[in-house]
């Protein structure tokens, strides 16, 4: 009945569909940065609580105050999660503000690499591996009686073993 | 003044007009202060800010400051307006340090003792004094794919429930003038991030029943400029004239992304 | 954000900063050197920084190529040019586009025209809420337009109104719905069952912005056709060339001439058809719902080259505007029980339409509210204009069902239409006459010879399917029918027709006109030339008129036009230079005035938008005919007896044999 | 807006201060005494108003941070997102008071 000449036309682009291969980093790194920041809240202000607010706060700090956590595995796990969310949650935060105020350079290998936004992204990624690294070595890794060191240091379990 | 190939009106000529307009001053009106930030391409070579004193009412609005400087002072401010009531979305412009309509602003609702800074809508390239080039704006509109694409071709309407048609209403009420892209600190820095606007309109298709390709604009919005760029800053949503929550319509397409559905 | 931030530049960081051109350029990787002086290189054409993003987008870039240059003046060649891109241009764009090479020059973006304003609805006897046919909708538009009417172009634009209509939905028009989910349709003025019986629900409508939605589905569709548009480009010109027919030299349009706004550069399209679709002219009066951009450019155009003009003198006068304003408050309101008032309060229109009060027809609302302030019973400090209460509807209804209105009248005026009446004056809204047509949108040049290859559509043709005066909502409906009907046509032209060359110097006229506007020297501000003509012809043109007031106002615009001759354009440049088209632009105004003011100066009758306080009857015998106004000499250098010639044009007319016009 | 700029702000801040608590904590493998040596610095008084900030600064961001994700996944976030932002600032100060005079006594107090 209707001369649907206008509409009856294709619709020019439906055919092309961007779909790109590989993992959507964007999407994926939004959707990581809620569900961490979820947990970050229970494992950041656990952490803080334990280390700044109870028992004599800030001045509690030392080194027998660390390795009377890390004695036990549980504290352990803790602070590798934190360490892990924490960081990467940053990391990909830092990552979008670079994206954000730095466009991207059109070369690629060392060109890319020179470019402010490619030393920017380097940085950041050698600096989250490496630390990430250090950091669950050092929590695994940890020995809270070293040998020939102060017994005023250490935690109080120490001289006990001994 | 300099050796331009542009001449301005003589310093005299717009002193005049402004004492010409104390004098027969209407009652009610009161003199205000507005300054513009000009940028005359021929000659500037970066914007500069000039001071316009203009006799007005408290019903005025910006739009009819602007209009008798450019009539009765300088001819060659230069900005974009058409319907003057706020429906065909051509005179964004900042007011204030906020983007608004200068002709739905009233200089009523604004501090009239104090002077108006009023300047181009940011983020896009500045062409004249208020005016910038639009077509970066309108591009991203157009790769959203804002038309209705459905198969077959009935004889009579297509049939859309009441529930249906209110599940887009919102996002039809836009009239592209782009105060909310402009205002979108994201957008800001460097320009590349599709834009509220082109979410918004986006948005329109997504969620209207009889169209069919909205995994494509999902799959557009699903990138690396598209709809994860948006850090909740609501600056779009207190900056529609329309009233449209642009930022609830950019939620509701994020969550369809992940839904991967409308 | 806070005050205190406003203004002086502010941090990068948070604030942002508007890019310079060649800022923006560098930062997307120009072509080198584009440093210092602004070059044009990016627009048009050039990539802008979301094509960057995925240049392989096919249709995203709907600007044609800039044209080939040629002593300073870029020449392009389409099959056929729309001038215009409001509902008429674009509705004919989307036929044309796909199945000929199309362009369409605006002087606007295309969703700022001002189509967008419309707010009630388009009619169309769809009959899905209540029985209704199109033959109804014929007697209504005849009725309506007082007899005027041209009955043949009446019954089409009835008849393929239902098309119009689907043809929007179906290309996403986001109409209300009736539960069953089929386009809803409300009541308007004028729109009656069965000739006259009862008012019937005949207008589509998408909330209170139908015209919003008609004119963003319409630029929706181009953008999917991939038309090619030319934005902010304003048609100051056609071109005409000496073409021989049957041994005679006559001329022929061949394309037209173009400003880019953007760089001041001129533009030749040579074209095998042209289709004018440019819009009202409502900018030769002060009180207006019409637009600042409504200045008649293309009615211009056609009058300058000597083409007639049809029923000028008709231009209709919607009651409530706001008062000063001229913002368009909907005949929706007092459909919905709003009352019109004096300035004491009286109910006024009781004395003048007893049955139907406050719902008689536009014109006679008009009338009565004017000679109500004339005779002093106006409103307000100055007691110039009457008052729409709305106060006893409550705010319910006006939130829910006149929500814009509310809104208009709260922002420009203060005023809360839920607690005080709203002041209101009659506002100039659309011009019935314009360039005139037959109902294949062919321009005519006299009253039978259409000119080959020259359509026009919309407000700026006469069809004449509104008479002396439209009903409300068979406008929408006329620039989709009949800019339907200017593309197809059009189309099927191009498809045998050959391009006319171009005369040796297309662009000189314009040129010359330029570069007068440009070096003037005159002390004549374009401004208050504008403002003296828009306050003059709402005291003497506007909704009464008599011999008297209009013969003052033919001097007046003499002297105008003497003073026209020395404005002073202020800017010089070349970009963006709005002073010199608001020049041009008045240019326009004042033909156009002119021409109204001495087309009703011969209409001896008042007949719907057109009354004569010293003939108010209708007088059938004498002036059933249109006007038809030609330009027979140099506009500028006489008095307009000397360079305009009328002559009548015969109504069409089949079923209908004019009634006196009672509601 | 405000609400963004200073989530950006405040996270940067954190993150850096991340950087630094990773390093100075892989002391402990060195030895006790290089340990003890730079923790000391946290409970000297400017740290300790430095750890104040942090604290205000986590507080806000992830008070935020969840208004952010809030917003994100509800229509109830959206349209109330400016109440929640000084329900946001309400809390945060809740936060800091609560912990503000404990922590400055453990600085300062010697206690
Ligand atoms: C406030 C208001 C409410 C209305 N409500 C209704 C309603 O409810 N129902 C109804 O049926 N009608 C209504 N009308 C009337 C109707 O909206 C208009 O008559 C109709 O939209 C005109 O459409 P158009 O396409 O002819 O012109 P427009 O939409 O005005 O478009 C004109 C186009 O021409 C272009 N142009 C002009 N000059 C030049 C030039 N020199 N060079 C290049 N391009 C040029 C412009 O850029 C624009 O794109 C209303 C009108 C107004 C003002
Ligand atoms: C305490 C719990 C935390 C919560 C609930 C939280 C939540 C969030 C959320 C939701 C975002 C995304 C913001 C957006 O997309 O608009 C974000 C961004 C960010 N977060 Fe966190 N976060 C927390 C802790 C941290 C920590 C410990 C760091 C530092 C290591 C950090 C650094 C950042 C950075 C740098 C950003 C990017 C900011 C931006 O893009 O503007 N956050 N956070
Ligand atoms: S969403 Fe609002 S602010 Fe943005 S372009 Fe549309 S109308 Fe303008
Ligand atoms: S301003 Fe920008 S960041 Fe998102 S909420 Fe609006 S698009
Ligand atoms: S002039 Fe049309 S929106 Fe302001």
């Amino acid at each position: 009945m209707t001369d649907n000449a206008a509409t009856a036309i294709d619709n020019p682009r439906s055919t092309v569909v961007r779909r790109r291969k590989g993992v959507n980093w964007e999407k994926w790194g939004w959707v990581y940065m809620r569900a961490s920041g979820v947990l970050l809240v229970v494992l950041i202000f656990g952490h803080l609580f334990v280390n700044l607010f109870a028992g004599e706060g800030v001045t509690q700090l030392d080194f027998g105050f660390v390795a009377g956590k890390w004695a036990s595995s549980f504290w352990q796990w803790y602070d590798f999660l934190l360490l892990w969310f924490a960081l990467v949650h940053g990391s990909n935060g830092i990552r979008t503000i670079i994206n954000d105020y730095s466009t991207p350079p059109t070369g690629t290998g060392i060109r890319w690499l020179l470019t402010p936004h490619g030393i920017m992204k380097t940085a950041l990624v050698v600096s989250t591996v490496v630390l990430l690294t250090l950091g669950t070595l050092v929590i695994f890794t940890f020995d809270p009686c070293p040998a020939g060191s102060p017994a005023d240091l250490l935690p109080s379990f120490c001289s006990v073993a001994r | 003044m300099s050796a331009a190939t542009v001449a301005y009106p003589a310093e005299t000529d717009v002193a005049d007009a402004s004492a010409e307009a104390r004098e027969d001053a209407p009652p009610g009106s009161f003199t205000i202060t507005l300054i513009i930030r000009r940028f005359i391409p021929e000659i500037d070579e970066e914007p500069r800010w000039e001071d316009f004193d203009v006799n007005v009412f408290p019903t005025d609005r910006i739009l009819d400051a602007l209009h008798k400087i450019k009539w009765e002072q300088d001819g060659s401010l230069t900005f974009r307006r058409s319907c003057a009531h706020g429906i065909c979305g051509s005179d964004a412009m900042r007011i204030n340090g906020r983007n608004r309509l200068a002709c739905k602003t009233l200089i009523k609702d604004l501090d009239p003792s104090k002077p108006i800074y009023v300047e181009a809508i940011k983020g896009l390239p500045l062409e004249k004094d208020l005016v910038v080039d639009m077509e970066p704006f309108f591009e991203s509109y157009r790769q959203i794919q804002p038309f209705l694409q459905a198969s077959g071709t009935p004889d009579r309407e297509r049939h859309q429930t009441v529930e249906a048609r209110a599940r887009f209403d919102d996002t039809t009420k836009c009239i592209l003038c782009a105060a909310c892209t402009s205002s979108c600190p994201v957008f800001w820095t460097d320009g590349q991030y599709f834009g509220p606007a082109a979410i918004v309109n986006a948005h329109r298709f997504i969620f209207d029943d009889r169209d069919e390709a909205s995994q494509v604009r999902l799959d557009i919005l699903n990138d690396k400029e598209g709809v994860w760029r948006c850090r909740t800053t609501f600056n779009c949503s207190d900056a529609c004239p329309r009233g449209i929550e642009v930022t609830k319509a950019i939620a509701e397409v994020k969550q369809a992304v992940l839904r991967g559905r409308a | 954000m806070p005050g205190g931030l406003a203004g002086r530049p502010a941090p990068l960081l948070l604030l942002g900063r508007t890019l310079s051109p060649a800022e923006r350029l560098g930062s997307i990787g120009s072509p080198a050197g584009s440093t210092g002086a602004p070059d044009d290189s990016h627009r048009a054409g050039a990539y802008t920084a979301a094509q960057k993003r995925n240049p392989k987008n096919p249709v995203s870039h709907t600007d044609e190529e800039r044209g080939e240059l040629r002593d300073g003046v870029r020449y392009h060649q389409f099959d056929v040019v729309i001038v215009g891109a409001g509902g008429a241009g674009m509705r004919a764009a989307i036929e044309a586009g796909p199945k000929a090479k199309t362009a369409v020059i605006s002087k606007l973006y295309p969703t700022r025209s001002h189509t967008g304003a419309a707010q009630g609805g388009m009619a169309a006897a769809l009959a899905n809420v209540e029985e209704d046919n199109w033959e109804w909708h014929t007697f209504d538009t005849v009725k309506g337009g007082d007899y005027l009417v041209d009955q043949d172009a009446a019954e089409i634009l009835a008849k393929e109104a239902i098309d119009a209509v689907i043809d929007l939905e179906n290309m996403g028009l986001p109409f209300n719905r009736t539960p069953e989910g089929k386009i809803d349709q409300r009541r308007f003025g004028g729109h009656t069952s069965d000739h006259g019986k009862a008012p019937v629900r005949r207008a589509c409508y998408a909330a209170d912005r139908t015209g919003h939605m008609i004119l963003q589905t319409l630029y929706q569709n181009c953008v999917k056709h991939g038309i090619n548009f030319f934005n902010e480009f304003y048609v100051l010109d056609m071109v005409m060339s000496d073409v021989k027919v049957g041994g005679k030299t006559v001329k022929r349009p061949s394309g037209v001439v173009a400003y880019e706004l953007a760089t001041g550069d001129l533009h030749v399209f040579q074209s095998k058809a042209i289709i004018f679709a440019t819009g009202g002219f409502g900018k030769i009066y002060k009180t207006t719902s019409n637009a600042h951009t409504l200045t008649g450019d293309g009615v211009g155009i056609i009058w300058r080259k000597g083409l007639p003009l049809e029923d000028m003198e008709f231009f209709q006068f919607h009651p409530t505007g706001l008062a000063g304003l001229g913002i368009l408050l909907t005949e929706g309101a007092r459909g919905e029980g709003a009352i019109l008032r004096n300035g004491s309060g009286e109910r006024f229109m009781e004395r003048y339409a007893p049955t139907i009060k406050d719902l008689a027809p536009r014109d006679i609302v008009s009338r009565c509210m004017v000679q109500e302030v004339e005779e002093g019973r106006g409103a307000g400090p100055l007691k110039d204009y009457v008052l729409l209460d709305c106060t006893h509807l409550g705010a319910e209804v006006l939130e829910t069902k006149l929500p814009d209105i509310t809104e208009f009248a709260r922002t420009y005026l203060g005023v809360d239409p839920v607690v005080e009446p709203v002041p209101v004056m009659p506002t100039a809204h659309y011009a019935m006459g314009g360039i005139p047509t037959n109902v294949k949108a062919e321009v005519l040049s006299s009253n039978t010879d259409v000119v080959p290859g020259l359509y026009a559509a919309g407000e700026c043709a006469c069809v004449s399917v509104h008479g002396s005066n439209r009903l409300g909502t068979n406008s929408l409906l006329d620039i989709n029918v009949f800019g339907k009907r200017a593309g197809n046509n059009a189309v099927e032209y191009v498809k045998t027709a050959e391009f006319i060359p171009l005369p040796e110097d297309p662009t000189k006229e314009i040129r010359e006109l330029i570069q007068m506007l440009s070096t003037s020297t005159g002390t004549e501000r374009i401004a208050n030339i504008r403002k003296e003509l828009q306050q003059e012809m709402d005291r003497k043109a506007q909704v009464f008129r008599t011999e008297e007031s209009l013969g003052e106002m033919m001097e007046i615009i003499t002297g105008l036009r003497d003073r026209y001759t020395k404005i002073n354009v202020q800017d010089k440049g070349k970009r963006f230079n709005t002073d010199l088209l608001e020049a041009i632009e008045l240019g326009f105004l004042l033909d156009l005035a002119e021409v109204v003011v001495f087309s009703a100066r011969n209409r001896h009758e008042s007949r719907g938008g057109h009354m004569r306080d010293d003939f108010p009857k209708r007088d059938d015998a004498g002036y059933m005919q249109h006007t038809m106004a030609y330009l027979t000499g140099d506009p500028h250098s006489s008095h307009a007896d000397d360079h305009i010639k009328l002559d009548w044009k015969p109504v069409v007319v089949t079923n209908y044999q004019p009634m006196e016009r009672k509601y | 807006m405000w609400s963004w700029v200073l989530h950006r702000i405040t996270g940067v801040g954190i993150y850096f201060f991340l950087l630094v608590h990773i390093l100075d904590t892989a002391l402990v493998r060195v030895s006790p005494e290089a340990y003890n040596a730079v923790i000391a610095q946290y409970k000297n008084p400017i740290m300790g108003l430095g750890e104040l900030a942090l604290v205000a600064a986590i507080g806000f961001h992830a008070l935020n941070g969840l208004r952010i994700i809030l917003i994100d996944f509800t229509g109830f976030g959206t349209r109330h997102q400016k109440a929640m932002f000084y329900i946001v600032l309400a809390l945060w100060v809740v936060l800091l008071l609560g912990f503000a005079p404990r922590h400055l006594m453990h600085v300062f107090g010697g206690a």
